[in-house]
């Protein structure tokens, strides 16, 4: 360990000792570790899982831990009052115990769930877990297993009614939840300490007398005392809470009611929430860390204040005030330290007041403040209005999950408030838990005070718990006799469990209620299911009574394994057989006609309306398939054959006869620019439509050029194909390829062709060319041509051979005299042909198929068009038809 | 001169027509295909199939730049309501630069509805290089990648049939609008509802890109009964010799 | 036997048209074997055009006389395509492709503008201009076109751009019934273009068809010769 | 980055149009739009490599992932790296390359083009199943006419029928042609200015 704890907050170096940082108060040691699935939150019915609870070790304060170390040395002694109890059953009493699972805190902090969380939920223990463990350790740590079985049987019926509550029912859940959540804020906020002053004045005060109690637990006895002569105004709140007790209540009980009856502002809080609060004690001291001890203090106030007839252990609360230590710890003190206070008080008995820690010996000076004889004792009085303590105490009572310092303002304005706030959470929280607490007059009939073992065990309350702030000596085996350990052992676990254990055990042969479905569905805190006694064993349960006379089982819900929670209203028994109604529907027929229609139109509502379909036309293949034949057959026995029916076509267009004049006025060897602009899909077309322009050509300097990538290849294919039977011996053919840029290219190669193409050096204008031939399948790369040319062209002229498909866009051209000639498709290339002289080209051989395939075209579609016409116009009305 | 004062009237005019549309409604003319391609967005959502946008071969560098714009305008959109679907969509181009733009296209309406990180670069691709190797790259994604519907939208030629056949043949719902005539005719013949001339450039408007669309719209309009009174006035001083 | 350059290609030119020509059975494997081929093989040729035709003389040959013996204006201007073409290159990495967009974005500035140049001075400016200069009689007599049918070839011209022009209006108005409708004039007029359109794209269609009949022509003429050319 | 790319989209096509519609105030301008359109060709071949890549690594993907077709993809990468190597070293106008264009490319193409013949024929069979209205008839009743008109009869022509033809094409179809092209220039330069002054941002950013 090292020699200084660094403050996670404010750096500053700390003894290792310590809990809180000197300088910022800030908590140094994890108040718990982080309970595995604590966030997640389980839902009413759901199976319980197993639950590592281990890491709650930490919780328990140094003073339980040393604890456990002087209870193994005093286990034989204990082991032998053990008596003949078998090892499961003890093992079942023991579980009980809050310190028994402590023993394996220390050592195995793998523990999956600590005994003594088990017994509070009422969990049964695993079967090997007994035998893993060493029994008789156990039993050592039980604080004596005879006290334990005592208790078990001899303390049950002698629980008062305000004790009742401790049995396992919903509000104990609940305030259990409330402080692990507590405990678990706290180790997030990290000092939750600091802001629990007034907690501090008001509850430590009445621990302090406790510690100087013999067996009747001090505390206690000054209670009494101080609730006899305290001013009402404490109980102006308790005394009320007891109001609602039945009465089976106690006399002091009802005593205390009734000197506090009217001032009580909550009269309808029932007595059982007397339990509660004393649950959330037990739950706080037992369990929590050091910050509960102080609640629980003060918890015992309230009950035992106005009560004449209070036992003798409640009236040896009236020494209280004779024994002013300073219920309030020092003013920095912190809320650890005022838990540790809780139950380390008694540990001054035992202990010189030099073995008091520091915060102890800070008492006095503030006792005596408090403790002024003959009125009620300061800290109540006084201490608890004034410092909102009063207030504060069902604040932290109340159970909420919010940590302690952040109860503290709601208990500051609760200060003054018509309820105490200790009674606030004594309450239930929901109907559903005030139901418990409807019945609890047969506990206190039963109950013993003089049980000395519980009472030890509050008696070893005082024994000096061991904050961290409180000196290791003081807990050390060497300072605590075995008998001091053992009441110390049992001080709030022993009752605790021993109430929690009482219900599951009672009501184990009991069928499971089933009315968890009325209850509101609520999530529970993951960590609540390790403690939910579902699988509670059979040993747990046989060691155990009811405390309550119903003995419902709950099988669901948040309550699931607990036992007597919600007990039937006593006499609530049906007393006839229920009057037989029809579950029969009297249905009119003029209802059930409705009924119909309204079923009519709700179907209608939810049928799948059909989106109007694009009504697709479907394939036809056959459609396509005979005009594959009918085509390729007409075409293909046409060129097969090399037939010559159809006769070329007669008439020159005006633009082809422009092409022709063009053609015809280049002379011999002159420069003709060339651009090769169609695609190969064209190829034939063009290539027929241009060779017998090219045939006119006399001995010409051809100059190729193209703005499509593939163009010069086309060039040199129709050099080498249309043109190879033509006299080519005078063609000089220059190929300059590909033209990039489209018509920012086509721009900067007609302002200057030589700067852009090399190969023409020494041509620096179009218009250095004779004629301009453009060979295209679109009208736009025409008119980029046309375009971009007509400012540096000149006077020369520009004939345009396109595909039949650009024709008619680029016609206007020539219509507009911006070229000199147009020759279109294949109809335009025999047009030419027929005009130079009707030397059979290219064109003669297609003819007979192109015009062929025309007309077939053109009955196809004339006559398929009809028919499918008629076709659509039937399936139109078919589907109008079944629209309609 | 002139077109400079065409350009200038033409921004104007977007500018402001462009600021009023913010505030009243856009009333547009019916036009079948566009309502055919609207409840195609949304079937191709519902029946987890894909959209095959393909953007033509027009090149940013001459006259076909337009369609190839507004095919991208186009793209932005869908690419925008369909990027969330099981089968995102995918746009084929004939021009390497528009590819590369449809794939800037996609990503940015990708991002517009936050799912940026399920785009695909291959989502925009390149199908080809020649005309009929754009289309034959492009008609078999129909078939190969679940696609319901060939919106083509771009520049088209002749090539464009063979689109179609393959919609066709595969029953896939074909909606094609192409900025030249041949594009046009054959798309016409081919398709269920032919978009035709300009209404090229309406997909944007009609599919709700942008209130900078329906502008456009209104100042076409605006240029067109211009052009209108050009001609007729022109015509008429033409023939009677003033001009 | 020696496989001269030209009986590979005609081989080559035979069995792919007959490969391609499959198609019209259905689509088949054999068929997207000749596309895929077709569309890798024209690919990489028109990528190593582009490289040698584009890349080399427009961008690494400057750039190397720049560096050599240019003036430092000179290795700027082509230090600036270079950083572009670099910026473009790095859209092959997606991790890298967002540089990439400052390149395109200059394309796309670049590519607007010329667009916008175009429809001005290559279609819009020049249509209108063909459409009015229809009813240049003084033209017109030139070219021994009589007056009445310049007029007349006029008018239909201008009547079939102006009801064209007019369908294509976008305006509307909603209806009584929610459908959106154009003015009852507008509308009519519109129903006239749409013969134009009609016409004009059937024309087109028809040119099509002519272009698209005449290459499978020379198809199955380059078949039948090729078979021929064994007998 | 956003707003950075916009800057340059908007100044590179500023600069662009100055040059084509300012030069005469500025001829300075037209250098600039010389250069700046020399860049951006450069850039645009640059762009074909990457989108070769692209090319590549989507069908490259669908190997890995045994996609459906991913053999012909396989085919496709191996094809497109032999021609885009042989292409790099031995130069495009090799004979080799000249082997692969006329044996493959330009036959591909061709014989792709040809089955557009059936494809056009079939859609104008079926046009009037998928949509009876004016613009349909109309579109088929000009096809049917100028295809007709296009041909000739081998025993005796209809007289006229030529002379119509050409003037549907010439006359009809060039007034409707006009009324598209001129609406589509329109809807170019809503758009190219939409996208010049970052209304629309193809090149990313939202």
């Amino acid at each position: 360990m090292s020699d200084v704890i660094k403050c996670p907050v404010c750096g500053e170096s700390n003894l290792p000792d310590q809990e809180f940082c000197r300088y910022c108060q800030s908590r140094l040691q994890p108040l718990t570790g982080t309970l595995k699935g604590a966030d997640a939150a389980i839902k009413p019915g759901q199976v319980p899982t197993k639950k590592n609870t281990a890491e709650l070790e930490p919780i328990l304060p140094q003073w339980l831990r040393d604890a456990r170390d002087s209870a193994r040395k005093s286990a034989e002694n204990d082991a032998a009052q053990a008596g003949r109890q078998s090892q499961e059953s003890f093992s079942a009493s023991s579980t009980p115990d809050l310190l028994a699972g402590l023993q394996s805190q220390a050592g195995n902090e793998e523990e999956e769930t600590p005994d003594w969380l088990a017994n509070i939920t009422g969990a049964a223990p695993k079967p090997k877990k007994p035998q893993a463990d060493s029994p008789e350790v156990r039993w050592v740590e039980l604080g004596g297993a005879k006290d334990f079985a005592q208790e078990e049987s001899d303390a049950e019926p002698f629980t008062p009614s305000w004790l009742e509550g401790l049995a396992p029912t919903e509000p104990q859940s609940d305030e259990l939840t409330d402080w692990f959540q507590q405990t678990d804020n706290s180790q997030k906020s990290g000092q939750p300490e600091p802001q629990k002053p007034p907690f501090d004045t008001s509850f430590s005060a009445p621990v302090e007398p406790a510690a100087e109690s013999g067996d009747t637990p001090d505390w206690l006895k000054k209670m009494a005392a101080e609730s006899a002569q305290s001013n009402e105004a404490l109980f102006d709140d308790s005394s009320k809470t007891f109001d609602a007790p039945s009465t089976d209540t106690p006399d002091w009980l009802r005593q205390m009611a009734a000197e506090a009856g009217e001032q009580t502002n909550d009269p309808n809080v029932p007595a059982s929430d007397a339990s509660d609060w004393f649950q959330q004690i037990a739950a706080d001291d037992g369990s929590k860390n050091n910050n509960a001890p102080v609640i629980s203090a003060g918890t015992f106030d309230a009950p035992s204040t106005p009560s004449s007839d209070a036992p003798d252990w409640l009236r040896s609360m009236g020494d209280f005030q004779d024994h002013p230590q300073g219920a309030v710890p020092a003013p920095g003190a912190e809320a650890a330290g005022f838990s540790e206070a809780g139950f380390g008080e008694p540990e001054a008995a035992a202990s010189s007041a030099e073995n008091l820690p520091e915060w102890m010996k800070d008492f006095p000076s503030i006792d005596n403040e408090q403790s002024a004889p003959g009125a009620s004792p300061s800290w109540l009085k006084g201490d608890a209005p004034a410092s909102s303590a009063g207030a504060e105490l069902p604040s932290w009572l109340s159970g909420t999950q919010a940590p302690e310092q952040q109860q503290a303002p709601a208990q500051d304005e609760a200060a003054f408030g018509d309820i105490p706030g200790w009674l606030k959470a004594a309450a239930p929280q929901s109907s559903v838990y005030e139901t418990p607490s409807a019945e609890p007059t047969p506990a206190p009939a039963t109950l013993s005070f003089d049980s000395p073992d519980w009472l030890n065990a509050f008696k070893s309350i005082d024994t000096p718990d061991a904050p961290d702030e409180v000196s290791p000596p003081a807990f050390t085996p060497d300072s605590q006799t075995s008998e001091n350990m053992d009441a110390l052992f049992a001080d709030m676990p022993d009752w605790l469990s021993n109430a929690t254990d009482t219900s599951p055990s009672t009501s184990s042969t009991l069928p499971p209620a089933a009315n968890a479905e009325e209850i509101t569905p609520g999530e529970l805190p993951s960590w609540v299911q390790a403690m939910r006694p579902v699988d509670t064993g059979s040993s747990a349960r046989s060691s155990s009574t009811s405390l309550s006379s119903d003995q419902t089982l709950e099988s669901r819900g948040a309550l699931a394994g607990l036992q007597g929670v919600l007990p039937s209203v006593p006499g609530f028994a049906p007393t006839s057989k229920p009057k037989a109604y029809s579950i029969r529907l009297q249905a009119s027929e003029e209802q059930q006609a409705h009924a119909a229609l309204l079923e009519q139109i709700l179907a209608a509502e939810t049928e799948p309306v059909p989106i109007a379909s694009f009504s697709a036309l479907t394939t036809s293949r056959g459609l396509r398939w005979f005009l594959v034949a009918a085509v390729f057959a007409v075409l293909m026995a046409v060129l097969f054959m090399g037939t010559q029916i159809f006769p070329m076509p007669v008439g020159v267009p005006p633009e082809i006869n422009g092409a022709l004049q063009v053609s015809q006025s280049i002379p011999e060897g002159a420069s003709v620019l060339v651009a090769f602009d169609y695609e190969p899909a064209r190829a034939g077309e063009m290539e027929a439509a241009a060779a017998p322009l090219f045939n006119l050509l006399r001995q010409p300097n051809l100059t190729f050029i193209s703005t499509n990538e593939i163009g010069s290849i086309l060039a040199e294919r129709f050099i080498s194909g249309p043109l190879a039977d033509s006299d080519k011996s005078g063609f000089q053919v220059l190929n300059l390829g590909y033209l990039p840029g489209g018509q920012m290219g086509i721009r900067a190669f007609a302002q200057n062709p030589g700067l852009t193409s090399p190969q023409l050096a020494g041509i620096t204008s179009l218009s250095q060319f004779m004629a301009l031939i453009i060979i295209t399948d679109s009208p736009d790369s025409a008119r980029m041509w046309i375009e971009q040319t007509s400012f540096t062209r000149g006077a020369i002229p520009m004939v345009v051979i396109s595909s039949a498909q650009a024709a008619p866009m680029i016609q206007p051209y020539y219509d507009s005299q911006q070229i000199s000639g147009l020759v279109s498709g294949l109809y335009g290339g025999a047009v030419f042909e027929q005009s130079n002289g009707g030397i059979p080209g290219i064109t003669r051989t297609y003819w007979d198929a192109y015009s062929l395939g025309m007309l077939l075209a053109m009955v196809l579609i004339t006559g398929g068009g009809l028919w499918n016409l008629v076709l659509g116009l039937r399936n139109r009305t078919s589907m109008a038809g079944g629209t309609k | 001169m002139i077109e400079l004062i065409i350009i200038a009237l033409s921004l104007f005019l977007l500018f402001i027509i462009t600021l009023w549309k913010r505030r009243s409604p856009a009333n547009l003319r019916e036009i079948s295909a566009f309502t055919r391609l609207y409840r195609t967005l949304g079937l191709s959502m519902e029946d987890g199939t894909r959209l095959h946008i393909s953007l033509g071969r027009g090149s940013l560098l001459d006259a076909h730049g337009g369609s190839a714009l507004a095919g991208l305008a186009m793209l932005r959109h869908i690419a925008e309501r369909t990027s969330v679907s099981d089968q995102p969509s995918v746009a084929s181009a004939g021009d390497p630069a528009l590819g590369l733009l449809a794939q800037d296209t996609l990503q940015a309406g990708y991002q517009a509805a936050g799912v940026e990180e399920l785009y695909v670069p291959t989502a925009g691709r390149v199908t080809g290089l020649s005309p009929f190797g754009f289309a034959a790259g492009a008609m078999h994604i129909a078939q190969n990648e679940n696609v319901s519907a060939n919106i083509m939208v771009g520049h088209f030629g002749s090539e464009a049939a063979l689109l179609a056949e393959a919609s066709d043949r595969e029953s896939v719902i074909m909606i094609g609008a192409s900025d030249d005539l041949i594009g046009q005719a054959v798309l016409f013949a081919n398709t269920q509802d032919a978009l035709i001339g300009e209404e090229l450039f309406a997909a944007g408007a009609y599919l709700g890109a942008g209130v900078s669309h329906i502008a456009s719209l209104t100042v076409q309009d605006i240029l067109r009964w211009l052009v209108i009174l050009t001609l007729l006035g022109g015509a008429v001083a033409k023939f009677f010799g003033q001009i | 036997m020696v496989f001269s350059p030209d009986l590979i290609a005609g081989v080559l030119s035979f069995l792919f048209t007959l490969l391609i020509f499959s198609y019209l059975l259905g689509d088949n494997p054999l068929f997207r074997i000749a596309v895929y081929i077709f569309v890798g093989v024209s690919s990489g040729y028109i990528a190593a055009v582009v490289f040698w035709q584009v890349i080399l003389p427009r961008l690494f040959t400057p750039l190397t006389n720049a560096l050599l013996s240019g003036s430092m204006a000179e290795k700027v201007f082509m230090l600036v395509p270079l950083l572009g073409t670099v910026l473009i290159l790095m859209k092959v990495s997606p991790r890298l492709a967002g540089m990439g967009r400052i390149a395109m974005a200059f394309l796309v500035g670049v590519g607007a503008a010329v667009t916008i140049a175009g429809a001005l001075t290559g279609t819009l400016i020049p249509q209108v201009l063909g459409t009015i200069n229809a009813f240049d009689m003084i033209a017109a007599t030139s070219r021994n076109i009589q007056s009445f049918e310049a007029i007349f070839s006029g008018a239909f011209i201008l009547a079939g751009t102006i009801f064209t022009l007019i369908y294509f209006h976008f305006g509307a108005r909603p209806k009584a019934d929610g459908s959106m409708q154009r003015f009852g004039l507008i509308e009519m007029a519109a129903w006239v273009g749409r013969v134009f359109i009609g016409i004009t794209l059937g024309a087109v269609f028809a040119g099509v068809y002519a272009a698209a009949l005449t290459a499978l022509i020379e198809r199955i003429s380059s078949l039948i010769n090729f078979i021929g050319n064994f007998f | 980055m956003r707003v950075f790319t916009a800057v340059i989209a908007i100044a590179a096509g500023i600069l662009i149009l100055g040059g084509y519609f300012l030069q005469n105030i500025f001829p300075a301008l037209a250098d600039v739009q010389t250069l700046l359109l020399n860049w951006a060709i450069i850039m645009a071949g640059a762009a074909t490599l990457v989108g070769i890549f692209n090319l590549i690594s989507v069908h490259t993907d669908k190997v890995r992932r045994r996609e459906q077709g991913s053999i012909y993809s396989a085919l496709l990468v191996i094809c497109l790296v032999a021609a885009l190597l042989f292409g790099m070293i031995l130069r495009p106008d090799h004979s080799a390359m000249k082997v692969v264009m006329s044996g493959i490319i330009i036959p591909v193409e061709a014989a792709l083009m040809g089955i557009l013949t059936i494809s056009l024929l079939y859609a104008a069979i079926r046009l009037l199943r998928r949509r009876a209205d004016v613009m349909s008839f109309i579109f088929l009743i000009t096809a049917v006419l100028i295809i007709f008109s296009s041909v000739t009869l081998p025993f005796a022509n209809i007289p006229g029928l030529n002379t119509f033809g050409r003037w549907m094409t010439q006359i009809l179809a060039l007034g409707g042609a006009r009324g598209i092209l001129i609406g589509v220039a329109l809807g170019t330069l809503t758009t190219g200015l939409r996208v010049l002054f970052g209304a629309d941002r193809p090149y990313g950013g939202n």
